[in-house]
């Protein structure tokens, strides 16, 4: 158990850092907006480890028995509604992007700003 | 009776575990497109039916054994369509099915 | 709800393991066929068998924790992957002509 | 062993994470992103958040798939360039990575009962519910009743995006001849057995997406997901009987309605409750009964989300499907 205690941390950082690759690395706009979505998956994945108590389940109360453990529901209302939020704002970018892609007809970061400097 | 059921549940997901796991592997090393579908369609209708119609045994008259059937029916309806739908565009997009003569060229 | 009558359950519990490895190691494969490719149509059949795997695994995880109430789940898997299957098909077969028609002249 | 299968689903998530930021062919990516997605939600499932499981799988799997396969058609499915700079920003990845990994070791382990998160407001949460509110999922206890503010901000958000997305791609009418539309014989449209099932299918969807909705407060579920899930369905029905029919079942005035009316609602539950004595969003004033009331007020402020979801991701999907098809 101790072996894997941090795991989920772990690759929470990774994908995290997955993400953050995309972003800066790829001059691809849509492909920075994958990597933003990756980003988003992993700060949930965090707040949702962070809410898990080992042996207990899911916050939907079963009754009687007081001895049972749930899980933490705060996080888990938090990041319930910023998925929702997260493809709402996605759609957004993706909206600038088939605009930026209508305008100047590509959508590679390098060959917008030459565009631009024009 | 309860034990009946339970080696008979016992079978059926064995039996699912191994058909899901079989076409899976197919659908890993067959050659081409088209006999990966074979494969993979053969885990999607089989393999489900294996391993849900197992779970129902466990389940025993419960509303779960319900939405297990439900599940079963639209995995059974949706899956099939599906691949019908990919082979169909595949198809059409000009993918052709690996002949005896051609054979050993997997590329397309 | 609560566990199954009697220990039922308890000697269930090593089945369900046995048929969510296979279950894990055949999403592991499909996995494997949806990164290696080669055409499109092999990833998204892999996508689709991905799913399948998923709603298997997840029913069967449902009776591992003993809370079969969370079978809703798998049921939404089930209709949400069709959806996206299809999805993928329809916008990559109305793709193909427009990106001839891009290369010859920029519209809009 | 719980562990060992969220330890399993979770390497495979990085390598498809992998996957997804190699490959060149962007379909492959966002195909690959359903994948993630579907990952996800499993470990999700696996860490007892039952709720954003759902949501995870009827937004990940469903809608953003959709969303970005419509903004792939309008745009390129090819990635051009290479990246720019790939060692800077990998070397600078890396020590990033390694930092934040550094800083995990004083996170608490995994599933520490002990841990900070857990000492404060959740046990509250987890205490009082049954009699404050007194329905079972405590997730939407929290959502609609305690953290109510929030989650109109979330709406308002929601509302917001959907607004930004039309003002960009506008709700043009599709102002095309059947016969034109006939030509044009790609698509699902004109294959009978998907329509077939599909017709078939989608009143379920619908009927599993609202059975999501009011079913809320006792299982998995809520307004949000439920909002997805009904939006999916009818983005299925548009795909499959093309996007005209979808418009004329749903004209664009009425999704924007819904988008408004969804939020406003939200609003004037809360201000019904200042009318009747309390403060804003405060249901227990609702009714005579303050438990009734509560649970109520949640009822109607989930109408309210979902009718705001399901307007404003059909908003969106209809805003690029309806750009592709000019």
């Amino acid at each position: 158990m101790t072996l894997f205690g941090l795991f989920n941390y772990w690759v929470f950082a990774v994908l995290l850092m997955i993400g953050f690759y995309a972003v800066i690395a790829k001059p691809n706009l849509i492909k920075k907006l994958i990597g933003l979505t990756l980003f988003q998956s992993a700060v949930f994945l965090l707040y949702i480890t962070m809410g898990r108590i080992e042996g207990g389940t899911a916050p939907i109360l079963s009754g009687n028995t007081g001895d049972t453990i749930y899980a933490n529901p705060l996080p888990q209302v938090l990041i319930l509604t910023a998925i929702v939020v997260g493809i709402s704002t996605v759609a957004l970018g993706l909206g600038i992007v088939v605009r930026i892609r209508e305008e100047y007809g590509t959508i590679e970061e390098s060959e917008i700003s030459e565009i631009d400097q024009r | 009776m309860n034990t009946v059921l339970d080696i008979l549940s016992w079978i059926l997901l064995t039996l699912g575990g191994l058909a899901v796991l079989t076409g899976g592997i197919g659908a890993l090393r067959m050659p081409d497109l088209y006999t990966r579908m074979h494969s993979a369609s053969v885990t999607d209708s089989l393999g489900a039916i294996l391993v849900i119609s197992g779970i129902m045994l466990q389940a025993g008259l419960t509303l779960a054994t319900l939405k297990l059937a439900a599940i079963l029916l639209f995995l059974l309806l949706t899956s099939p369509t599906a691949s019908n739908a990919l082979a169909t565009a595949a198809l059409l997009a000009g993918t052709r099915p690996l002949d005896d003569e051609d054979s050993g060229d997997a590329s397309t | 709800m609560k566990c199954m009558p009697g220990c039922a359950h308890c000697e269930a519990t090593s089945m369900y393991i046995v048929v969510s490895l296979a279950l894990i190691t055949t999403m592991g494969i499909a996995l494997a066929r949806a990164l290696l490719g080669p055409s499109v149509y092999d990833r998204v059949l892999a996508v689709n068998m991905f799913g399948t795997k998923t709603v298997l695994l997840l029913s069967v995880i449902a009776f591992l924790y003993g809370r079969p109430d969370f079978l809703d789940l798998a049921l939404a898997y089930a209709l949400i992957n069709f959806i996206g299957v299809l999805a993928v098909l329809e916008f990559f077969r109305s793709r193909v002509p427009d990106a001839r028609e891009r290369r010859t002249g920029r519209h809009g | 062993m719980t562990a060992l299968f969220g330890v399993f689903l979770l390497s495979l998530l990085v390598i498809t994470a992998i996957g997804i930021v190699r490959a060149t062919n962007l379909f492959v990516a966002v195909m690959l992103m359903g994948i993630a997605s579907l990952l996800i939600a499993a470990n999700f499932f696996i860490l007892d958040a039952a709720d954003v499981a759902l949501t995870e799988a009827a937004v990940g799997a469903g809608v953003a798939t959709v969303l970005f396969l419509g903004a792939l058609s309008l745009t390129t499915s090819r990635e051009r360039a290479p990246s720019a700079n790939a060692l800077v920003s990998g070397i600078v990845t890396v020590i990033a990575a390694l930092i934040v990994i550094y800083a995990t070791f004083d996170k608490p382990q995994f599933g520490d009962p002990n841990a900070p998160v857990h000492t404060h407001v959740a046990p509250w949460y987890l205490d009082k519910t049954p009699e404050y509110i007194d329905i079972p999922n405590v997730v939407t206890a929290v959502l609609g009743s305690y953290r109510s503010y929030d989650t109109m901000g979330e709406v308002f958000v929601v509302f917001t995006a959907g607004i930004g997305v039309l003002f960009l791609l506008g709700t043009r009418r599709v102002s095309r001849s059947l016969e034109e539309e006939s030509k044009i014989n790609l698509g699902l449209r004109h294959h009978l057995i998907p329509r077939t099932i599909g017709r078939l299918v989608i009143p379920f969807i619908l009927l599993f997406g609202l059975y999501v909705q009011f079913h809320g407060e006792y299982g998995p579920g809520g307004a949000f997901q439920a909002g997805a899930i009904i939006a999916a369905s009818l983005i299925l029905y548009a795909l499959l009987e093309g996007e005209r029919h979808a418009l004329e079942l749903l004209p664009p005035q009425v999704l924007l309605f819904m988008m408004a009316g969804g939020a406003l609602f939200y609003a004037a539950v809360g201000i019904a409750g200042m009318l009747l004595g309390g403060n804003f969003l405060d249901f227990s004033v609702l009714l005579g009964d303050s438990v009734k009331g509560q649970q109520i007020g949640i009822l109607l402020v989930e109408f309210g989300v979902g009718v705001t979801v399901t307007g404003t991701l059909l908003s969106i999907y209809h805003a690029f499907a309806a750009r592709n098809t000019r």
